[in-house]
């Protein structure tokens, strides 16, 4: 049922992390998992998740229907709420959510390694400074205002007044140039932040104009002195990055390390119990938020979030009343929840997502540096066998790393998806005869997943009649990252799912070479890409001040992996979450300064919490 | 005396030997612990820290005897894997399988004693057959298969019971726990109950035929007091041991039954530490079982003497 | 004063049955010599198919893709029928040829493990029960440490080292590379095998080596080598026998189960265990993925236990002993 | 049936067996273990059974008392306890006797004690289960019962286990048990076997005793007619599930008439022989009862079988004495106490060298 290809997802900036241990699929949005260091994974988060869910919750509401009345708009516009708009929320009542992941734990934003479902969850007590709205723009959260200057190159933010967390701190320009700085210091979430300004200690420069208000500084590669243009910027606070907790308590945390499992932000909930497997949030009755009607959110009065790591069985308990929401990349499950629309009301979301794909090493010496190698192994596989196999037959082929609907997505970016078994296997005699190698052996390493088994399976099948020989190799889910991080075993490839979306800078770090070290090395450019012309419209994409300059740029990045067949892309990740029929207010959020917010915040299978209620 | 301090010295070399080689089963080949226990992102500090803290660089019996030491001041550590302490940890797990084994195995009991006490009864009647084919066929199947099956008949088709037993404890919700609980204890105590309802039905054809059992009789007793006072205690020898050992395979052998049904307990939690390197973690919790399994031996053991009073003289004569 | 007043009856009663009607208990033996020869059939087909699966045009490779009037039969588009017997899996593979190709490596791995678990078994249980003193002491010892650890516990640890020292990692040593997959997961299985079994074997020696037979043999100044190989190791074989059967079918399931937790044999190869875990979430639309396996699996479990538990019955060895 | 004892009769007819046939199903057919016994015991008198192991004496008291399991068992014949007959009676029905009217004693009070219940307890069961006794009088009871059978330091035995009994201890236990409730009838089968010659002796006479203070009927089960000789009233002798002879005690050791009773005495150990190997004495091995010889079913063995023996079945004749019968074609004379009258017995032979020749 599951995504085979994709053992894992990663979406640091983007939220783009989603990785999927059991069947089910597991978002990682920020994370990258327990390994990756947070904070990168934080500021990136934000701004790719947003974009994805915007694509969704338009297709959700076409696939759910019944209860919904609601329209559907076009992709990138609309969130469309499942619910029936005139309908007045009712306050109060209890929550059951469950998503796959377990890890969670410190919950300090700056070192929370969080996967999709433990940014869900951070978000019922913590508040981020931006938020995406429908309109695929930021807007301001927890600020007021977060302004840029004509270039760029200064980021200026407002604090919102009057809002205090909930040990009675108040939320000022302190509080978060703290969690900024703090988060700043990441090891991932360096990588992420290279372009903006440091100061001579490494710490971010940001500048504190007065209580309420202060400045980020771009600068290239981190140098102060030379002002750097990033337009898109403000995308990562909406993100782990832009996630504020209560000071005092982060000093509670650094004195008494066990206090992380506590945490205290400005939230629209207050954490109650923290288990491994249980995360209660109550209301917190002084949420400066509220609704358009004037009705102090949030709604719920208590939200248990339980862990269900596999997908089937979040479907079989929320079949059997157990759970009352949870979201899946799934598509079996996906496609069950599809049929039954009418009990079971699901947003969709299947723009802006995940590309499942193969991801190559491609500093390992050996046949995969030799672009033939790559594309017969692409060539010889049968997506549509495989999609039928592992993706309840629901979701499309891939030919890259750009999803529909992302910036860049292009139809036809010159990679084959169909199969094409002898001219895949002429490639290989080809590479066999101008090397004189005997035999093609590869190693791929797959999280252990009844699905990437299956995956396995027919890949092994695949490339056999090709003449390549596969030997396959399964490591859990977190050490499987940090496998790939710094290159550490033999494998030539992992089973991959990453880089959901909007913008081809949520990309960056991911693609750039400047991300990129050898083997032994972090690198968080995992598949170690190290190709000009990526290089070139990446940075374009990034300085391009209007969005044609950064289409076009992107267009450029998805025609070097067509043709260079640097991924093996399989599929596009198909995310929905399926809710009870009375479970009503998944995507209408209204944000502070009156916008809609995008389903999820933009995150790959994830909602709002603070406007959910249930219908009695 | 001499038998306590037989046992004793018995589940030191068992505990020492045990402990030890799943350490060193575990290091052998890791060029660096303390990464692995930490994962990749972990910073050189943090490393040190741990590698110092467990002598990770030394010797392994180096290692074990700091392992020991550390355990002894209950300072079971912390895991990385798990973002929590390990004694937090096992306050979350244990329990779960705990109650699973305890119950599986009462359950198990529950079944084979009225149904194997009325076969021997009724020996080679209709109801010791069907006793005995359902005994066969629940041996044999395999606990995936029926565990399975359970699902699906009872929880995909019937909605009766939940199909991912999201743990409740029974001092929090009683209804909800049972509810949760009951499919995993029956796959579990299925086939266990069938292989207590052989043992036991042999053991109580054999007793039935002594002598005591016609004297019983003849004295005017009841025949359910001829059954379950005379007979059954008399014939319970190989039921306790195969108690003990079912005990036993349960307190880590569950896994099987808490990754098909989601429960969170010992076993999953092993099986992951086991997957993500947490050597910490597999170590404490190899030696809780152990633990486990030997004490649990131990009870056996002593209700053997409980049983039967002339085990009690032949020990205290040592 | 007459105590016994008379015996009246000079011919016997004529009791109720007639003697020469042979009842119930007849009846209920060849019963079970009824079930004995199924499983035995059972098995024997199970093996010859497997065997010759390659040579057996009514077998597919598992390879294979099914097609159903000319379309890929993938995501379970066919269920069972003529085509394919047990219908197709996930992937349009047919699920029968899996299943024979699945017993070919279940068996292999069941027969291997319990062949060494014996082997190895015997003999640590024979010298423990034969000489006693040091050697059983040492030896229990051992036996106890391998029980200690539940199985399932014992095999996942091993496995899954075993796999991972195979990485090619800075400091793993080569060596375990010579073994593959599937003879890892055999040896690890018969080390499961090895304790119960000694354990047994001591118990059997230990009473068998009082015997008068024994004691005759060492009265007459037979070597204690002559002693274990003519006179105690003969009459272990019915036992070992009927043990060698159970065991193997649990060590059939326990194989299943590890596959289940996805700890199995290299990829490509089916087992049971594999296949069953590949398939059961979806047990909901696609029963046929999942069923026959299992079914195949249960019965083929069920057959060993019937004729190891028909071998203890004709030798009237007790359950309890093992 | 709450009949209470005082009031009993003290004479009269108390058993009567007629014609009680017995046979397990077997996989091989029909074992008739008894075939057609009838016997009668008067109140308070003691009835020797004698024979064999094999020879049906065991199954016949069983069977008498209803205590063998139902399946695979069948019964025929009738039997009157006080009158009532008591063949047909449910399990339930007979547990009204059991312990309160009949009671049983076995050969080994090591097996036939509950190795796991203290001996206390096992006194009380009756005493509760039939006469409703509480906790503290059952237990006060059991303490009289244990000194009425000469149990020293009774009160402390009742605290303790089988195991930690001699042999001799522990039949005395049994022989309490038996009489917890003052039953009018007790079986006693084997009960010396297992115990030392000197011991034999002492519960022998513990039995007469209790028989005697009690009036009390007595069926004492052995395969020793030494045992029989001095504490019963009437013998009756069985082989292959029949009775072969019988009469009163002292009219049986004057005539005894049938080879196979002349075998049994032959057999009495001599006081230095070890007191378990006396029953190989008789060379061969008791008839298949599945399918019995035609004939005497002693035939095979018997020293003095002639033709007719083995083709037509003796029937139980009237000897001598008017009490006295056997089943024999060709009776013989021993003893030297009586001649034989009868005209076709064996000639004259030499006791001890048909002794010798037997053995």
């Amino acid at each position: 049922m599951k995504v085979v290809g994709a053992a894992f997802s990663f979406a640091l900036i983007a939220g783009a992390c989603s990785s999927k241990k059991d069947d089910s699929a597991k978002t990682v949005s920020s994370t990258a998992a327990a390994t990756v260091t947070t904070a990168a994974a934080t500021t990136g988060t934000t701004a790719a998740a947003a974009t994805t869910t915007a694509g969704t919750a338009t297709a959700a509401t076409t696939g759910a229907t019944t209860a919904v009345t609601t329209a559907v708009t076009d992709v990138a516009t609309t969130a469309v709420v499942s619910t029936v708009a005139a309908e007045k929320p009712v306050l109060g009542g209890k929550l059951i959510v469950s998503g796959e992941a377990k890890v969670a734990s410190p919950w300090t934003p700056a070192a929370m390694q969080c996967d999709s479902y433990c940014q869900e969850r951070a978000r019922s007590f913590f508040d981020p400074i931006a938020a995406l709205g429908d309109d695929g723009k930021v807007h301001p959260f927890l600020a007021s205002a977060i302004t840029p200057n004509a270039d760029f190159s200064v980021w200026t933010v407002t604090v919102r007044p009057n809002i205090t967390f909930t040990d009675g701190t108040p939320v000022n320009a302190d509080a978060m140039i703290r969690n900024l700085q703090d988060s700043g210091q990441g090891i991932l979430i360096a990588g992420a932040l290279t372009d903006v300004a440091k100061n001579p200690d490494k710490s971010l420069k940001i500048v504190k104009k007065d209580d309420m208000n202060f400045d980020i500084y771009m600068g290239k590669g981190g140098d102060p002195a030379k002002p750097f243009t990033w337009s898109t910027f403000d995308r990562y606070l909406t993100g782990q990055l832009g996630l504020i907790a209560s000071p005092k308590w982060l000093d509670e945390v650094k004195a008494d390390p066990t206090k992380a499992t506590s945490p205290i932000g400005s939230g629209p909930f207050t954490l109650a119990s923290y288990t491994d497997d249980l995360l209660v949030v109550k209301k917190n009755p002084k949420y400066w938020q509220k609704d358009k009607d004037g009705v102090t959110l949030p709604y719920l009065d208590e939200i248990d979030f339980k862990v269900i790591p596999d997908s089937a069985n979040a479907e079989k308990a929320l079949l059997a009343g157990d759970i009352d929401i949870f979201s899946t990349s799934n598509a079996g499950v996906v496609k069950n929840f599809r049929d039954k629309a009418a009990q079971y009301p699901m947003n969709e979301q299947t723009k802006q997502s995940e590309t499942n794909f193969l991801l190559i090493d491609l500093s390992k010496p050996g046949p995969l540096s030799d672009q033939r190698v790559r594309c017969a192994l692409s060539e010889s596989i049968d997506r549509k066998e495989y999609i039928d196999a592992t993706e309840g037959g629901i979701t499309q082929p891939a030919n890259g790393p750009f999803s529909p609907g992302q910036q860049g997505y292009l139809a036809d970016n010159g990679l084959k998806t169909a199969q094409d078994i002898p001219g895949a296997k002429a490639l290989i005699d080809d590479y066999k005869k101008a090397t004189g190698s005997s035999s093609v052996d590869i190693t791929i390493g797959f999280t252990p997943t009844a699905d990437n088994a299956t995956t396995a399976e027919l890949l092994k099948g695949y490339w056999q009649q090709i003449g390549v020989n596969l030997t396959v190799q399964t490591v859990e889910q977190s050490a499987f990252i940090t496998n790939a991080l710094l290159g550490i075993p033999d494998f030539h490839m992992y089973g991959w799912r990453q880089h959901a979306g909007g913008k081809v800078d949520d990309q960056y770090f991911w693609w750039h070479s400047a991300g990129s070290h050898p083997d032994g090395k972090l690198s968080l450019n995992f598949a170690r890409i190290n190709d000009p012309k990526i290089d070139a419209g990446l940075d374009a994409a990034r300085e391009a001040k209007d969005d044609a300059t950064a289409q076009k740029a992107a267009e450029d990045v998805n025609r070097e992996f067509g043709s260079q067949c640097l991924f093996i892309p399989l599929d596009y990740t198909i995310w929905g979450t399926p809710h009870k029929a009375s479970v009503h207010g998944l995507a209408t959020t209204v944000l502070p300064d009156g916008g809609t917010a995008q389903d999820g915040a933009g995150f790959s299978g994830q909602f709002w919490l603070n406007t959910i209620w249930i219908k009695p | 005396m001499r038998y306590a301090a037989q046992k004793t010295a018995q589940f030191l070399i068992v505990f020492v030997i045990v402990t030890f080689g799943v350490l060193v089963a575990m290091r052998l080949g890791v060029n660096d612990p303390a990464r692995r226990m930490l994962g990749g992102t972990a910073t050189q500090a943090n490393i040190d820290a741990v590698t110092a803290k467990y002598h990770l660089n030394s010797d392994y019996f180096t290692q074990y005897f700091y392992w020991v030491k550390n355990m002894l001041t209950l300072d079971l550590g912390r895991s990385e894997i798990f973002s929590t302490d390990v004694r937090t940890l096992l306050r979350q797990k244990v329990p779960t399988t705990l109650l699973l084994t305890i119950y599986a195995v009462v359950l198990a009991l529950l079944i084979a004693l009225p149904v194997a006490v009325l076969s021997a009864y009724r020996r080679d009647g209709l109801f010791d057959k069907s006793a005995g084919f359902f005994s066969f066929a629940f041996v044999s199947i395999p606990g995936v298969v029926l565990g399975i099956l359970l699902l699906l008949v009872f929880s995909i088709h019937f909605h009766w019971f939940p199909a991912n037993s999201n743990k409740i404890y029974p001092w929090d919700n009683p209804l909800q726990s049972a509810k949760n609980f009951f499919l995993p204890t029956l796959t579990l105590a299925l086939p266990i109950s069938a292989i207590f309802t052989r043992l036991l039905r042999g053991d109580m054809i054999m007793t039935l035929q002594s002598d005591f059992i016609t004297l019983a009789r003849a004295k005017g007793v009841s025949p359910q007091r001829v059954l379950w006072r005379h007979a059954l205690r008399s014939s319970v020898f190989s039921l306790l041991t195969s108690v003990g050992l079912q005990l036993s395979g349960l307190l880590g052998g569950a896994v099987l039954v808490e990754s098909l049904f989601g429960l969170n307990g010992l076993g999953q939690m092993l099986l992951e530490s086991l997957l993500r390197g947490d050597l910490l973690v597999i170590q404490t919790a190899t030696a809780i079982l152990v633990v486990g399994v030997v004490f649990t031996n131990l009870a056996i053991d002593l209700l053997y003497a409980v049983v039967d009073p002339r085990i009690r003289l032949a020990r205290a004569l040592g | 004063m007459t105590l016994i007043t008379d015996t009246t009856s000079m011919t016997p009663t004529p009791l109720d049955v007639p003697p020469a009607a042979e009842p119930l208990p007849k009846r209920s033996r060849s019963k079970i010599h009824v079930g004995f020869w199924i499983a035995l059939a059972w098995v024997a087909a199970l093996l010859l198919m497997a065997i010759f699966a390659d040579q057996l045009s009514f077998i597919r490779l598992p390879t294979a893709a099914v097609k159903n009037h000319g379309r890929s039969t993938a995501g379970y588009k066919l269920g069972p029928g003529w085509n394919a017997w047990f219908g197709v899996d996930s992937t349009g593979r047919d699920v029968f040829s899996k299943v024979i190709y699945g017993a070919r490596t279940t068996l292999k791995v069941g027969l291997w493990s319990t062949v060494i678990g014996l082997l190895v078994g015997t003999f640590m249980g024979l010298i423990a029960g034969y000489f006693k003193g040091t050697y059983d002491r040492v030896i229990s010892i051992v036996v106890d440490i391998m029980l200690a650890v539940p199985p399932l516990v014992l095999a996942i640890i091993i496995v899954y080292r075993v796999g991972d020292l195979q990485q090619d990692r800075p400091g793993n040593p080569g060596i375990l590379k010579w073994f593959t997959r599937t003879e890892q997961i055999t040896v690890v299985l018969s080390l499961l095998a090895i304790a119960p079994l000694a354990r047994i074997v001591r118990a059997l020696t230990m009473s068998l080596a009082q015997r008068d037979f024994v004691l005759a043999a060492r009265s007459v100044g037979a070597k204690n080598f002559r002693i274990i190989t003519r006179e105690i190791l003969p009459n272990l074989i019915p036992a070992m026998m009927s043990v060698a059967f159970t065991g193997l079918a649990l060590l059939i399931s326990a194989e299943a189960a590890l596959a289940f937790l996805g700890f199995s044999v290299e990829t490509g190869t089916p087992t049971w265990g594999k296949m069953i875990n590949a398939s059961y979430r979806d047990m909901d639309k696609a029963w046929w993925a999942t069923l026959f396996p299992s079914l195949v699996l249960f019965l083929t479990v069920l057959a060993f236990n019937v004729i190891g538990d028909r071998i203890a019955r004709h030798y009237d060895i007790r359950e309890a002993a093992l | 049936m709450s009949r209470n004892y005082p009031t009993r009769p003290e004479t009269g007819v108390l058993l009567d067996v007629e014609d009680l046939a017995t046979g397990f199903k077997t996989g091989r057919g029909l074992v008739r273990a008894v075939d057609g016994v009838s016997l009668k015991l008067d109140r308070g008198k003691a009835l020797g059974i004698v024979g064999e192991s094999g020879s049906g004496k065991t199954i016949l008291s069983r069977s008498i008392m209803g205590l063998l399991p139902r399946r695979g068992v069948v019964r025929a014949g009738e039997v009157r306890f006080e009158g009532a007959r008591i063949d047909q009676l449910t399990i339930k029905q007979m547990r009204q006797y059991w312990g309160k009217e009949m009671a049983m004693i076995f050969q080994d009070p090591m097996t036939s004690l509950n190795p796991l219940m203290k001996i206390g307890a096992q006194i009380t069961e009756p005493l509760k289960t039939h006469l409703g006794m509480g906790r503290e009088t059952a237990s006060d009871t059991a303490e009289k019962l244990l000194v009425d059978v000469g149990i020293p330091e009774a009160h402390r035995r009742l605290n303790q286990y089988p195991h930690e009994l001699s042999g001799g201890m522990r039949q005395r236990v049994m022989i309490a048990i038996a009489m917890a409730c003052g039953p009018t009838m007790l079986f006693a089968d084997e009960p010396t076997t297992a115990l030392d010659v000197t011991v034999q002796a002492q519960i022998l006479d513990l039995l007469e005793e209790q028989r005697r203070d009690r009036n009390m009927s007595l069926i004492l089960v052995t395969h020793d007619l030494g045992v029989v000789a001095g504490h019963t009233d009437e013998i009756v002798v069985m082989y292959a599930g029949k009775i072969v002879e019988k009469a009163p005690t002292g009219v049986l050791f004057s005539q005894m008439r049938h080879p196979y009773t002349e075998a049994l005495l032959a057999s009495i150990p001599k006081i230095e022989q070890p007191s378990h190997t006396r029953l190989h004495a008789i060379a061969g091995r008791p008839p298949d009862l599945v399918n019995p010889p035609t004939g005497c079913r002693f035939a095979p063995r018997c020293q003095y079988a002639q033709d007719r023996c083995r083709q037509q079945e003796p029937p139980l004749t009237a000897g001598d004495h008017p009490e006295h019968a056997y089943a024999c074609w060709f009776p013989v004379v021993t003893g030297g106490f009586d001649r034989p009258a009868a005209t076709d017995a064996t000639t004259d032979s030499n006791v001890a060298v048909t002794i010798g020749g037997l053995r």
